[in-house]
C-alpha cells in the first residue's frame, strides 16, 4: 500500500496564526513520517501545552495532548513499555525546558528511543506573550515590562551536557533540511531531540526574517562524535549552525529492561519468568 | 461471626526496642519469619526512626494459634536495647510480663509488676568478636530458647539473611545467636510456647508485609509496567516491584520524580500496559495534575497511596489515615476515581487486584489508600486457591465483576472496540454505562487524539457548553455505573443484627476494632460493626442498611478532623460519635474498647431511640 | 434592600462576537472604557478563545445608571464579525434588539425579530487603508454614533491604546472610526442614548477587571514580592503585577513553574514578606506540597485561584466554580488554610485585602477563589476613601480585625515577639489562639528552625505522639480563633427577614442571584440570599441562622457535582435544591429566577413547614 | 564581639550514621562563615530533603528545612526579597539533580546571590540505598536489584551548561580546601556552587577510600573564565579535579530587581515610587 502526505493528517484543521512557524514543521514531519513509511497506528505523538502543543491535534496518529511540561516523560512510559512503538514528543521553549526542563536529563541518561521535537520561538506563544527561559535579556514582552533581566538559556550547549545521543538544530522554515533531520532523528536508536527555531507572528520576539539572517549549516568536516567540538558550535552565536551537532551510540533504555528480564530469569531455577504461582510460594 | 473464635490457646505479644542501627528491626523479622513457618500467626508492627541512624526504633510480633486481627495492646515479652527505649515503652507491659534487657545500659523501674531478664547484649558478642554490634543476634537466640524455636530454623534464616554478607559473617552470627540460646538459658526460666520443632513442610501461608501484598497483587492483577520513586513508607512497594516485575517479565522503572512517574505510566497505560505507581501523600501531592489528565483521557492507572503522618514531610515513618479527603478531592475541576481501602495485609493483596480491575474495566484512576501501619505490619497470608485465578481478557459484563479473594480471582482488561466501532472510531463515545470502548497503538484506524482539554466523543477539542455538560455527565456516568453494581452486594458487616451500637472504620483498623467488638461482646455489649472496602464512591444503600436500628453510630479513624465522620454524617443525617486517633500510632483495640463501653453507657442511661 | 433599586432608566446590553484575532475585546474595551468615564456603570463580560487565533470570541457591555450586579441575560445590541457569530449568538438577542453585521459576511436570520443594521465592515477600513484590519473600529465608531458618545473622547482612548506603535496607526484608527461613525448616522437610526458629553473631570470611579482588583488589592495590601508563572486565566493578575510592582518599589518575578513560584514566596514570606502568588486550577494543583509546607512552617502566603473550566487542562478560557474542595481538601495530611471567595470585581480588591490581613495575622496560606468570568469582568469600581488606609505594623487584636471596605482599610502585620519572647525563643510556641510571636532574618537571637517534619515548640522535630497531637491542634487552634471572630459579625444576607425561600451562593454569582431575586421580589416572591465570602472555615452560626424558619434553601453555583451544596447539606442537616450550572458560562440572573419560582410552586403546593 | 564556632552551632546535635561524610561538610561551613564573621542572624539556610536535607537543623541560622527538591527556589526568593541577608542552599543529589533538577537552570540564569552546596553520595541515603542520578551504571542497589541501567548525570557539565556563575567541586574530607572554597562561594557575587563529593558509609556505593584516590586538585593554570576549558577539566573522570572550575561577573538579580524599580519610576511623573493613592487612581 503506497501512503500518502494525508494518511499523517488528522481531519482537524490547524489554527495557527498565519505564518506561524508550526505550519512547516507540522509538513516536515509528516513528510519524514511518510519517507520513512511508518504506518500510523504505529505511531505515538505526545505533546505539551503551547501552540506547539497542538500538533498532536493535527496529526493522524495515536496522539496524547497532555499536560505542561509532561510529553518527555509520558513519551517515555509509552516507548518503555511497547517498544515496537514509534514515539514522538513535540513541545515548546516554556514547555520543555521551563516546566518540562527536570526531566529532560532523564529521559537523556536514560536513553530512550524517542525523538522529541522542541520547538523554541522564544516566548510563551498560547498564553499571549509571556517571557520564555529562552527570550533575550533585555527584550519587552508582557511578564517583562522593563526588559528581561536574566539570561537566555543556550539550550543545545545545555542539551548536549545531558548527552542525549542524537542533537541537531534546525529551522522552521528550512524544510527540507528540517525533513532530513527528523527522518535521522527518528531512525536513530535511542534519544532524539530536534531543537527547532520557529517565528511566533503575534509576538515576534524571535522573526522569520531574523532566523534565516541568523542560520547556517554546520560546516562539513564537523563530526557529531566529537562532544567538546560541538559545544563550541553550539556556543556560536553567528551564526547559528543548523544539522546534527551529536550523535553517538549507547545503550537504549528498551534494551536494557529487556535485558533485566533476561538477568532476574536467569537467576530463577528453569531459566524461564516466574508464574504468579511460583511468585506468591516464593513468600511461604 | 462467632464470639469465641476470639480466645485463642496461644495469644501473646513481643516487642523489640531500640535505636535505628541496634538491628532491632532484623531481630524481629527474623524472629516472626521463623514462627510463620510454624503452624502458627504472626502480625507484625513497625515504627522506624526517620533517620537512617539514630532514632526510636521498635517492632512488635504477636503470635495466635488462629487469624490476628490486631497488633495487640498490652505486650507479654518487651526486648530492649537500651535505657530510652525501656523508659519509652515500659508502660505497656502486661502485668506479670517478661523483660529482656542489657544488663549493663538498662536500670529496671522497680516499681514495674514484670518479670526482669537481664541478659548481657552487649558483652557477649563482644567477646564473641570484638565488634560491639550484634545485641540484637543475642537476644533472638534468647528468645529462641523462651519459645523453644528448633535452632535449625533460626540458622537457616539467619543465613539466607546474611549469606551474601560472606560466610565470616554468618559463622560469627551463628555463634552469637548460640550464645544466645544458652543466655536463655542461663535465665533459669522454662521454654513457656513450643512454636513446632520442623518448618512446616507445605505452608499455606506466606509471610507477607502490606506493602509486599500490594506489589505481590499488582503482579497477579497482570501489572507489567511501573514506574516510581521512592517515599517512606512506600519505597518497598516499588522496591519489591524493582525485584519482582522483571522476574515476570514486567518493568519498574525508577523516575526523577512523582511527576515524571505518573507521566510515564499514563504514557505506558495510552500504549496498552495495566499500570501502576507506588507513592505516600507528599508524592500524590505532586501526581495530581496527571491523576486529573488520565481521568479526563479516561486511562486506567492505579495509584498507591501508603498514608504516612502529615502534613507536609511530616512523620514518614509514622502511621494515620488523614489523605481521605485529599484522596477523594485533591485534584482540581470534577474528575471521577475511585478509592479503595484495604483492610488487612491479605486484602492488600486483594484489594489491589481489584483495583486493576476497576481502573480497567471503567478506564478511570484508582487510587488505594493504605498506610505507614499496615504497610510494614506483616502477617501471615493463605496462599489463593491458583486454580480459581481466571484471566479473561476483555468485555466482561459489569454484573459479573466480583471482589477478588482467596477462592475466587478474576483478572479484567479494558473494553476493546469491535469491528464496526472502529469504522468511525469515537474514543468518547457517549454510551448508557459511560464507559467508551478503548483502541491501543497498533491498531490500524484506532488512532484517536486524547487530551486534557474538553472534547468531543471523536476527541476533538469543544468547550461549547453543551458539550462540556454532556462530557463531564459521561465521565461521572462511570462512576455511578460502578456504585450502582456494588449497591447490589449485600451489605457486609460483622457482629449481630441485634447491635444499638454500630461502628464504622476503614482501612487497617478493621482488626483493631474487629477485636474491641469481641471484648465487647465478652461483657454483653452488642455492637455492629460495618468496614466499607470501596471508601469513594460510598456505598450509599450499604451504609444506610447498616445504619438501620442503631442507635449510635461511632466512626473510629486515625486521623485529627474526623474525615471519614464527615461523610457519613453530612451523607446520612447522623451524628456519629467521632473516635479519632492522631499520633502517628494504630488506634489499639483496647480504646475502641473504651469508646465502646462509654457509648454503651450513654445509650443505656438517656434511652435513645433507634435511628 | 429596596426592590425600587432594581428598575433603572438606562439599562442595556451590547454584546460584540467575533473570531479571536478580529478585535472583538479592544473593540469592546474601548466603548466600556468610554462609557465609564461618563456617570454610568459599566460591567463586562468576555470570552476569549483558547488559540491565540481563530475560535470564537466575545465580550458583553452592559451599561447602566446605577450599580450592576450581573451581566445581563438578554442583549439589546448585538455587533456580529461573521456568520459564525452571528449563529451562536443570534438566539440571545431582545426581541426587537438591534444587530449590528457586515453587510458582505453576514446573511441574517428572517425570522429572527430584530432590527437589522448592516454596516461595511470590512470595506470601510480596506478603502481607507488597503488593510483588512479595522473593522472592529468601524463598529466602534457606528455604536459611537448610536449611543451619543463625545468624539474626542473616543479619539483619546484610542492615541492611548495605539499610541505606541505610531503616530500612524493612530492616524488610520481615528479615520476608520470617524467613517464608523458616519455610517451608523447613515443608517438613519438617531442615537438613543446620550453617554456623556465630556469625560468626568473628577470621577470616583476606576474601570478594572476582576484580576486588575486583586493585583491592586495586593498592592494595597502591602504585599511587595510575587512570584509566578503565566497561566489563563490569571495571568492578567500576574502582568499587572510585573508592571507596577516595581512601581511601588516591590518584586515580581516570573519561575519556571508553579512549583517554584509558591516556593519563591515561601522563601520571601520566611525572609519577612508579604507575599502572593496568582494561578489556576492546573497551577494550584503543582503548589499542594509546598502550600502544606507552608502551613507546616505558619508562614502567612497568599494564594490567588482564578477558577477556570476542569478538570485537567479543561477549558482554559471558560468559567467554572468548581474549585471549591480542591481548594480546601486538596493538601495531604491536615492542615489549616482559609478560602475567601469573593463575589465582585470591586470585592477582588476588597477580600485580596483581607486575605494578607489573615495570613499576616494567622500565619498560614489563604487561598483566594475566583473565576475567569469575575476575573475578566471589567467593572467601574469606586476609589476607596484614602483618608481611611491605616497601616498597622503588628500585633492588631484579632477582636479588632475588620473586613475591608471603601470606607475603612487596615493593614496587618504578622505578630511580633517582644523581649521577653527572644530570650529562649520559641517560634512555635503553643499559645491560647494557636499564634506565636515570629521573627525574620536579621532579629539577633530570633534564628529558628521551621521544618516541614512534625516539631516541637521550639521548632525541633518530634514525632511522639504527644507532640503530634498538640502541634496538630495548635495549628488547627487557629482556624478556632479565626471562626470565633468571624461568627461574631451578624449574618449579613440580603433579602426579606419574611421570606420562605434561601438562596445561598459563593464567589462570582452574587449579583446574578441578586437579580434573579429582585426578578422574584416583582413577582411577589420573597427570598433571602446570603453569599459568605469566608467559606472555609464556614461561618457557620451565620449560617444556621440565614436558614432559621425558611422552607426551602437552595444552593447556586458553577460546578457539575454540587460543592458547596454538599457543604451546607453535611454541616448543616438540610436538602439545598442545588442549582449548577456547569457549560463554561456563568449563570443568568433569568435561570435562577425561573429556579426560584419552580421553589415557590412547590413549596406552596406541597405546604412544606419551616425548617 | 569575637565569634566562634559555637555560634553557628544549633542546640540540636547531628544524627548522621557515624563516619558520614556529611560531618566534615557541616564543619567546613561554620568555620567558613566564622571566618567570614557573618552574623547567625543574617544567615537563611534553606535545606531540601534527605540525610543532607538535615544541614538546617545543626545550623544556628534562620533555617528553613522544606521539601524535596526545592531548596533553590525557595532560596531564591529569600535572596530576592532581602538582598542584605546570606542566603544557602543545601541538598543532595537526588533532591538537587533529580526531583529538584529543574529549578537550577533557572536560578543559574537569574544569578541569584545564593550558595548551593550540592552533596552528591551517588545514592539516596535518607530513603536507605536506592540508585540516585549520580549512580554509576551497573551498580545494584534497593532499587537497581539488577545493576543501574542508566548512565549517571556528569553534574559539573550540566552545571557549566547551566552558566551558573561559580561552580567549584570538592570532596568532604578536604576540610580545609573546602572550607577556602566555600568561603571564595559565599563572597562571590552571583549564584555559586559548591559541588561536594560525599561518602555515604551506610549504603557505599561511593566510599571515603575511593575520593581520596580519585580527587585531585585542579591544574594551576586552569583559568576559572574559560568555559569550554572548564567543560574539558570536568568530562576528565581519572583525577576528579577539585577546585574552582568556573568564575564568571555577571548581572546579578537582586541589581536587576532594583534597576526594575528605578526603570520603573523614572517613567513616572516624578521618579519616585508611587503611593497607592495614585496608583489606584490611574485605572479611573
Ligand atoms: C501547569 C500549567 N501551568 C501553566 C499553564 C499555562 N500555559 C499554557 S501554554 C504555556 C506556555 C507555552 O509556551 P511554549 O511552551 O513556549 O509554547 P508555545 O505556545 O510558544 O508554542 C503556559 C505557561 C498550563 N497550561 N499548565
Ligand atoms: C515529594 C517527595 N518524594 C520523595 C520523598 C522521599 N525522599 C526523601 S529524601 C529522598 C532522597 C534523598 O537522597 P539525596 O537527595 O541524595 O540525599 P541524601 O539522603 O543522600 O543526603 C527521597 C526520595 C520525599 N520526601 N518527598
Ligand atoms: S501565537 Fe505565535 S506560536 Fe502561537 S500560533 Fe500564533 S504565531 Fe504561532
Ligand atoms: S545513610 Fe549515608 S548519607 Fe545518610 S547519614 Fe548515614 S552515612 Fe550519611
Ligand atoms: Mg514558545
Ligand atoms: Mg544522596
Amino acid at each position: 500500500m503506497k501512503r500518502t502526505l494525508q494518511d499523517y493528517k488528522s481531519p482537524i484543521k490547524p489554527i495557527w496564526c498565519p505564518g506561524c512557524g508550526d505550519y512547516g514543521i507540522l509538513r516536515a514531519l509528516q513528510q519524514a513520517l511518510l519517507d520513512l513509511n511508518i504506518a500510523p497506528e504505529n505511531i505515538v505523538t505526545v505533546s505539551g501545552i503551547g501552540c506547539s502543543g497542538r500538533f498532536s491535534h493535527y496529526l493522524n496518529t495515536y496522539s496524547l495532548h497532555g499536560t505542561h511540561g509532561r510529553a518527555v516523560p509520558t513519551a517515555l512510559g509509552a516507548k518503555a513499555a511497547r517498544p515496537d512503538l514509534t514515539v514522538l514528543a513535540i513541545g515548546g521553549d516554556g514547555d520543555g525546558m521551563g516546566i518540562g526542563g527536570g526531566h529532560i536529563p532523564h529521559a537523556a541518561r536514560k536513553n530512550v528511543d524517542i525523538t522529541y521535537l522542541l520547538i523554541d520561538n522564544r516566548i510563551y506563544g498560547l498564553t499571549k506573550g509571556q517571557m520564555s527561559p529562552t527570550t533575550p535579556f533585555g527584550q519587552k514582552t508582557k511578564t517583562s515590562p522593563y526588559g528581561v533581566s536574566e539570561a537566555p538559556m543556550n539550550a543545545l550547549a545545555v542539551f548536549l551536557a545531558y548527552d542525549i545521543s542524537f542533537i541537531a538544530r534546525t529551522a522552521s522554515m528550512n524544510i527540507p533540511e528540517m525533513t532530513q533531520i527528523l527522518k535521522a532523528a527518528i531512525s536513530h536508536r535511542g534519544m532524539s531531540l530536534v531543537y527547532i527555531l520557529s517565528p511566533c507572528m503575534t509576538f515576534p520576539v524571535l522573526k522569520s526574517s531574523e532566523i534565516k539572517e541568523m542560520v547556517q549549516p554546520l560546516p562539513k568536516e564537523h563530526d557529531p562524535g566529537n562532544k567538546l567540538g560541538a559545544l563550541e558550535l553550539a556556543y556560536t552565536e553567528r551564526p547559528l549552525y543548523t544539522g546534527i551537532f551529536y550523535q553517538v551510540q549507547k545503550p537504549v533504555l528498551e534494551t536494557q529492561l529487556k535485558q533485566q528480564v533476561q538477568a532476574a530469569c536467569r537467576q530463577l531455577a528453569d531459566g524461564e519468568p516466574v508464574s504468579i504461582k511460583q511468585l506468591l510460594k516464593s513468600y511461604v | 461471626m462467632n464470639v469465641k473464635t476470639f480466645k485463642s490457646d496461644v495469644d501473646f505479644t513481643v516487642r523489640i526496642a531500640g535505636e535505628g542501627g541496634e538491628g532491632v528491626i532484623s531481630c524481629g523479622e527474623l524472629l516472626a519469619q521463623a514462627i510463620a513457618r510454624t503452624e502458627y500467626h504472626v502480625f507484625t508492627y513497625i515504627t522506624y526512626p526517620a533517620e537512617v541512624r539514630g532514632g526510636f526504633s521498635m517492632i512488635q510480633i504477636r503470635v495466635r494459634d488462629w487469624t490476628i486481627y490486631s497488633m495487640g495492646s498490652e505486650v507479654d515479652y518487651l526486648v530492649v536495647f537500651n535505657q530510652k527505649a525501656y523508659d519509652r515503652t515500659i508502660q505497656d507491659i502486661k502485668p506479670g510480663g517478661t523483660v529482656i534487657y542489657d544488663l549493663d545500659e538498662v536500670v529496671p523501674d522497680q516499681s514495674v509488676k514484670a518479670q526482669n531478664v537481664p541478659i548481657a547484649l552487649n558483652k557477649i558478642p563482644f567477646e564473641i568478636t570484638g565488634s560491639r554490634l550484634g545485641k540484637n543476634v543475642v537476644a533472638l537466640g534468647a528468645m529462641g530458647h523462651l519459645f523453644d524455636i528448633d535452632r535449625k530454623l533460626l540458622f537457616q534464616l539467619m543465613k539466607d539473611r546474611y549469606g551474601a554478607k560472606g560466610s565470616n559473617v554468618v559463622q560469627n552470627n551463628i555463634r552469637i545467636l548460640e550464645a544466645g540460646f544458652e543466655a536463655g538459658r542461663k535465665t533459669g526460666r522454662e521454654p513457656k510456647f513450643h512454636l513446632g520443632s520442623e518448618p512446616d513442610a507445605e505452608s499455606k501461608y506466606m509471610m507477607l508485609s502490606g506493602n509486599e501484598a500490594v506489589a505481590l497483587g499488582a503482579v497477579a492483577a497482570g501489572c507489567r509496567f511501573v514506574a516510581g520513586y521512592p517515599i517512606t513508607p512506600a519505597t518497598p512497594i516499588f522496591e519489591t516491584l524493582t525485584k519482582i516485575m522483571p522476574m515476570v517479565g514486567g518493568k519498574a522503572i525508577q523516575m526523577e520524580d512523582e511527576i515524571a512517574s505518573i507521566s510515564a505510566i499514563i504514557g505506558a497505560s495510552f500504549a496498552g500496559e495495566k499500570v501502576m505507581t507506588p507513592t505516600s501523600g507528599p508524592g500524590l501531592q505532586l501526581m495530581g495534575e496527571q491523576l486529573n489528565l488520565a481521568a479526563m483521557l479516561e486511562l486506567p492507572v492505579v495509584i498507591i497511596n501508603v498514608q504516612r503522618g502529615g502534613p507536609s514531610t511530616g512523620m514518614p515513618t509514622k502511621t494515620e489515615q488523614s489523605d481521605l479527603k485529599f484522596a477523594i478531592y485533591g485534584t482540581s475541576g470534577e474528575s471521577p476515581h475511585v478509592i479503595l481501602a484495604p483492610a488487612t495485609v491479605e486484602d492488600c493483596f486483594y484489594q489491589t487486584i481489584r483495583a486493576f480491575n476497576l481502573a480497567e474495566r471503567f478506564q478511570l484512576p484508582v487510587i488505594v489508600l493504605t498506610d505507614q501501619s499496615i504497610g510494614y505490619r506483616k502477617a501471615t497470608v493463605k496462599l489463593p486457591k491458583f486454580s480459581a485465578i481466571e484471566e479473561i481478557r476483555e468485555n466482561v459484563e459489569i454484573e459479573h465483576l466480583v471482589v477478588p479473594s482467596v477462592d475466587k480471582i478474576t483478572i479484567v482488561n479494558r473494553l476493546k472496540p469491535r469491528k464496526e466501532d472502529l469504522e468511525e472510531y469515537r474514543r468518547f463515545k457517549i454510551t448508557g454505562d459511560g464507559i467508551s470502548p478503548i483502541t491501543i497503538p497498533g491498531t490500524p484506524g484506532g488512532q484517536y487524539l486524547g487530551t486534557g482539554l474538553e472534547h468531543r466523543e471523536d476527541g476533538r477539542a469543544d468547550y461549547t457548553p453543551a458539550n462540556h455538560l454532556a462530557m463531564t455527565r459521561k465521565r461521572f456516568n462511570k462512576l455511578k455505573t460502578l456504585s450502582r453494581r456494588f449497591e447490589k452486594n449485600p451489605p457486609e458487616y460483622y457482629g449481630s443484627h441485634d447491635a444499638e451500637i454500630g461502628i464504622i472504620g476503614w482501612g487497617s483498623t478493621e482488626g483493631a476494632i474487629r477485636e474491641a467488638r469481641y471484648m465487647a461482646e465478652e461483657k454483653g455489649i452488642l455492637v455492629r460493626h460495618l468496614h466499607p472496602k470501596v471508601i469513594s464512591p460510598l456505598p450509599n444503600r450499604q451504609i444506610r442498611q447498616f445504619l438501620l436500628g442503631l442507635k449510635q453510630v461511632m466512626v473510629v479513624e486515625e486521623n485529627y478532623t474526623g474525615q471519614f465522620a464527615h461523610f457519613i454524617k453530612g451523607k446520612f443525617g447522623v451524628t456519629p460519635l467521632e473516635v479519632h486517633k492522631c499520633e502517628g500510632v494504630p488506634i489499639s483495640s483496647g480504646e475502641i474498647f473504651r469508646a465502646i463501653e462509654k457509648v454503651a453507657r450513654i445509650v443505656d442511661e438517656e434511652n435513645i431511640t433507634r435511628l
